[in-house]
């Protein structure tokens, strides 16, 4: 759009084209997008979490539409580490946009091995590690509402990897804060978050739970104001460079968490509506900055004004 | 494929809640195959902002010819209620035609299809894309106030035979009684109708006769994103695996597809 | 509606007879609805909360609207337990409806000071006890999420008064079922749940929080799968009488709750959207329980099948 | 007091994003005081069901005859602009009328009038609810493209006074730069308009003198329930107390309203 703005920042060590990224599990292994969008305009793509295993996940209805956003309980289907690295990973490398591997274990060896094989795997720019997905006993919730699990987990898979290590928190927790200073202090490079909130939903029809599993993760507008919060509030605990994500549907969205300090936003449900939701995004935010003669967007990051 | 624009050319409901929509497409939609669905959206129009979030809903393709695409709906919820409501002019967004197609009869000599409720939505285009005298169109319904498409079925296909639960048009019972007891070969059968009616087809149609049912899952992408619309299919090797409907199908060899048992 | 419909709900000795009450803030003292609602159709009415001392509250903007919902940082402005008891109360006593009343302290001596002070107080029919106020430092939010601090509020005001004891929990936490649990064991005769989720909005024109206070307490449609979840939840731990809140807008709402497991609900922000909201859900539960054949609300409450 | 449904007889744009909504209202809505306000939202009606959430908002009554009520507004947002796409017929409710209203200028001599940006709404009802000529008005904008009324006050008043910020009409500078710097006995004033207006009017007039101004603040219900809209207020005893815009206001003796020095 406007040559004179820059939109690059840095995670890290990670530099990004954009701050515009997807969020894991809403945007495939990012070749479903291809259509749609241009991927090389893309801050990064954060492709569907991956486990050692290939996974099944929850019986089915596994979505339901719900006010302002929806309930999923995929169940954190996929196709595990091996076809990932064989089949989704090499279409990818066609783009000229970093691929950030979400990664979730069932236990600690499994973030482990997880972080240990992807090192040095062609193609992988970053890890994001869900330590935080509601949807599975076994995904990792017990590692993400604990501070002592989730600084465990963070310096093990530190100490298994020298990629860029973002750790991607649960809102469902009474504090927030303290475990994003954990997950610092374990040595990850950057935070994200928001994943989603667990939620539910009746059929009062055949008064049953509209999700077979009864539970969902809630993600989608609803989300944003939480989000917001925990982003606020994690901003003033710890110094590392914070992603945002939450209901993020079009730029004033994607705005507010940048003024509000994360370097970075991940756009989840909205590509489910609008599957060119993140290039509308990324025009959007640079004709914010033009209209504000704003001409590097770093200079937005975190400047609200309290 | 792209999500491209259309608007609204008529609508109308020739039973009540049941709703005939004519849609103008833009050339760049590629022509659909029987089977295939669109996903449809609201535009982010003057009304917009006091929209609330609404996913995308999938609808299977009742008819195309060039330039135009129809949709047959029912009025179910949240979004068919907006839907019934449309009028000509407004616009709203297409993304399609997404999924697989019925594969097409060819070299079959008894074709039989079954249609359910809406199912006769993706049956009628199936009918009337492959427009053989020699289709057998069987259509069931709840009640004569559901029964849809029955005269426009005749006028394709020779044979046409309807069944409602409550007797209130042709034979009192379910769809599937019409299913003849043994089929010669060459026999295929498509079909499209409630899980219960699929699911009785899986119990009375042998094994070694070709049937290709289209599935319905809650969807919020249509495009193999979000993993939300899984079905269990059997693999050749004798393995449950997990395909998406979207993307996968929506329509799957009958014998492929797994019944709970709850 | 129908005579032969039973919609009477117990909570241990309180007898309601409609399981349709509403939510402490969101129906002023009662009288503001009095134009709009036949206030003796209601299960109960929940009064603002009311602490020992009147209260300004935070200054504005105090609300804003955000997707699903909004943000409200009233911060607990109240006329104190004085004026209450001397101007509020007496009106309300006009009414043939259970006044309950919505309590909060800056610390466990004013609860103790308030259950006291209201016990025998005519015209008050239960207390409601807030733990769980996001807005307001001293309004209790340290006492909510905590199972210890919890338990012992509950059993402080549990001495102090012989009247129904309600005690209400903040959503904000990350286990809510361990503080019901905690809140049961305090002595509590029911529970409602939940109050609002700390959220923030942010204007991206003046780069500034929408609420003077920067966050506030998130309601509406948006919290209702996150409210009925954790009701879900505590009802699998607790066998108290629970009541459901949280974006109840209309009839399918409220009829979620009580299919869930609410024995009765309350009606918060629809309030102030449609002020008859109270009065319509109760003819939607009434003409639902019709439809189904059910002859008594009770035989609905928790009929859930999972 | 109770909501009603009202039905839009007429919308007009008489200044880019200004709009002149006129409502048939029920014989049961009583008859509004000047200063009054309505709370305005969206019927559930056809398409209700993909709307999201929405407070409803307020607006000052502009003029009213019998069965007739007249709302001024400007599009700044989400409610804003779905009004601004009402059509002839098209229903809302209306709970009002609300709030006290201005004091009636009875036995005052120097009657003056501010009125700032959309703050003329009130303003207008006003004037030709009391239609004294004597009263004269003062009205404020940024620029001519906002400029309200000032056609309407002439035909009331003998005197009207018009200033811009940018100077595209009238006067080149603050609607406060009319006021006189000394005033007679007997002079009441009557102000709507910004904040920052408002705040300028109370640092200018002398505390014997009469004034009264309405105040905005962001409000959910608008009949004293939700203590959002509040506002500090000086007490007779010198303290400062917090009372409801919607309830207690809009209308205050300016001297008492308490500005932040923010
Ligand atoms: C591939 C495919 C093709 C389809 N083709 C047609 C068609 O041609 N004509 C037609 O009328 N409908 C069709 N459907 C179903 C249609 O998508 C749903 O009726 C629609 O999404 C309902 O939207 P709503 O907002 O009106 O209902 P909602 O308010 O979302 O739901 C109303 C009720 O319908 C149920 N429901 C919603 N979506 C589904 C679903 N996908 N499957 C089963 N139950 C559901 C809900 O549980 C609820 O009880 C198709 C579905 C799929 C997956
Ligand atoms: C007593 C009263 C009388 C009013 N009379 C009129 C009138 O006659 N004509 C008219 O056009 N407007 C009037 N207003 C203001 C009007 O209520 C708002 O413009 C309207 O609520 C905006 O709704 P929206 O959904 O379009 O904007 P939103 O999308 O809600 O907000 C858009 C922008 O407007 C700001 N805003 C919203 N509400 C207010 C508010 N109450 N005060 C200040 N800023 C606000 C927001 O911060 C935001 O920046 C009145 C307000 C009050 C309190
Ligand atoms: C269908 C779906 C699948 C998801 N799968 C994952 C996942 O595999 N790993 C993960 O860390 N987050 C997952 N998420 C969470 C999103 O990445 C994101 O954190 C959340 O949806 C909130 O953002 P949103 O409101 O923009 O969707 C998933 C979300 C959805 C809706
Ligand atoms: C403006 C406002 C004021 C509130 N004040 C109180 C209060 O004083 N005490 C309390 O326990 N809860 C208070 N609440 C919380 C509500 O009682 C209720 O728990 C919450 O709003 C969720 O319900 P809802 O989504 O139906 O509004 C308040 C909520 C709002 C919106
Ligand atoms: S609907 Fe998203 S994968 Fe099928
Ligand atoms: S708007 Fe609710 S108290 Fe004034």
């Amino acid at each position: 759009m406007n040559g004179k703005i820059n939109m690059e920042v840095k995670i890290g060590s990670l530099h990004l084209k954009s701050p515009v990224m997807t969020a894991s599990g809403t945007f495939g292994y990012g070749e479903e997008f291809a259509d749609f969008c241009d991927l090389n305009r893309l801050g990064a793509i954060v492709v569907k979490g991956i486990s050692l295993q290939p996974r099944k996940g929850n019986p089915p209805p596994r979505i339901v539409e719900v006010a302002g956003g929806m309930l999923n309980a995929i169940g954190l289907q996929n196709v595990g580490l091996d076809a990932f690295i064989s089949q989704k990973l090499p279409p990818l490398s066609r783009y000229n946009t970093p691929i950030i591997v979400n990664v979730f274990g069932e236990d600690a060896k499994e973030y482990t091995e997880l972080a240990t094989r992807l090192d040095g795997v062609p193609g992988v720019a970053a890890l994001e590690v869900n330590i935080s997905c509601p949807n599975v006993k076994e995904g990792g919730v017990h590692f993400g509402v604990d501070h002592k699990m989730a600084q465990h987990i963070t310096s093990l898979v530190r100490r298994a990897t020298k990629l860029p290590l973002i750790v991607k928190l649960t809102p469902n927790v009474t504090d927030i804060a303290s475990i994003a200073k954990a997950v610092a202090d374990g040595g990850a490079d950057a935070i994200s978050l928001i994943n989603t909130l667990t939620g539910m939903s009746v059929d009062i029809k055949h008064r049953r739970p509209h999700l077979q599993n009864i539970t969902g993760g809630l993600s989608g507008p609803a989300i944003k104001p939480i989000a917001l919060r925990m982003l606020w509030q994690v901003r003033k605990a710890v110094s590392l460079p914070l992603i945002g994500i939450g209901g993020i549907m079009n730029a004033t969205d994607a705005l507010e968490f940048l003024i509000t300090g994360a370097v970075a936003i991940q756009v989840g449900t909205a590509n489910f509506i609008n599957p060119r939701a993140t290039m509308e995004i990324t025009d959007g935010i640079e004709r914010y900055l033009a209209m504000s003669q704003i001409t590097d967007v770093n200079s937005l990051i975190g400047s609200l004004q309290t | 494929m792209e999500e491209c624009l259309g608007s609204v050319v008529a609508i109308d409901e020739p039973k009540k809640d049941h709703f005939l929509l004519t849609l103008r497409v833009p050339e760049s939609f590629s022509a659909p195959l029987p089977g295939q669905f669109v996903m449809l959206r609201q535009t982010p129009s003057s009304t917009a902002e006091v929209n609330g979030f609404s996913l995308p809903r999938p609808f299977s393709v009742y008819d195309f010819t060039a330039g135009s695409l129809m949709i047959l709906f029912r009025r179910v919820g949240k979004v068919t209620s907006w839907m019934a409501h449309l009028s000509p002019g407004e616009a709203l967004f297409i993304r399609g035609p997404l999924g697989n197609h019925f594969p097409p009869p060819t070299g079959k000599k008894n074709i039989m299809v079954f249609a359910g409720g809406i199912g006769v939505a993706p049956m009628h285009f199936f009918t009337k894309y492959f427009r053989k005298e020699n289709i057998r169109v069987f259509v069931g319904a709840k009640t004569d106030g559901e029964l849809l498409l029955h005269d426009t079925f005749c006028e394709i296909c020779n044979e046409v035979k309807i069944a409602t639960d409550d007797g209130s048009y042709g034979r009192c019972g379910l769809v599937t009684d019409f299913l003849p007891t043994s089929m010669e070969p060459k026999t295929v059968i498509y079909a499209c109708g409630p899980k219960s009616m699929l699911q009785s087809l899986s119990m009375m149609i042998p094994a070694e006769v070709d049937c290709h049912v289209s599935l319905e899952e809650r969807m919020a992408c249509g495009i193999g994103a979000c993993l939300g619309c899984a079905v269990e299919i059997w693999t050749v090797a004798g393995e449950k695996t997990i395909r998406s409907v979207c993307k996968d199908g929506p329509v799957f060899p009958l014998k492929n597809v797994v019944w709970e048992n709850k």
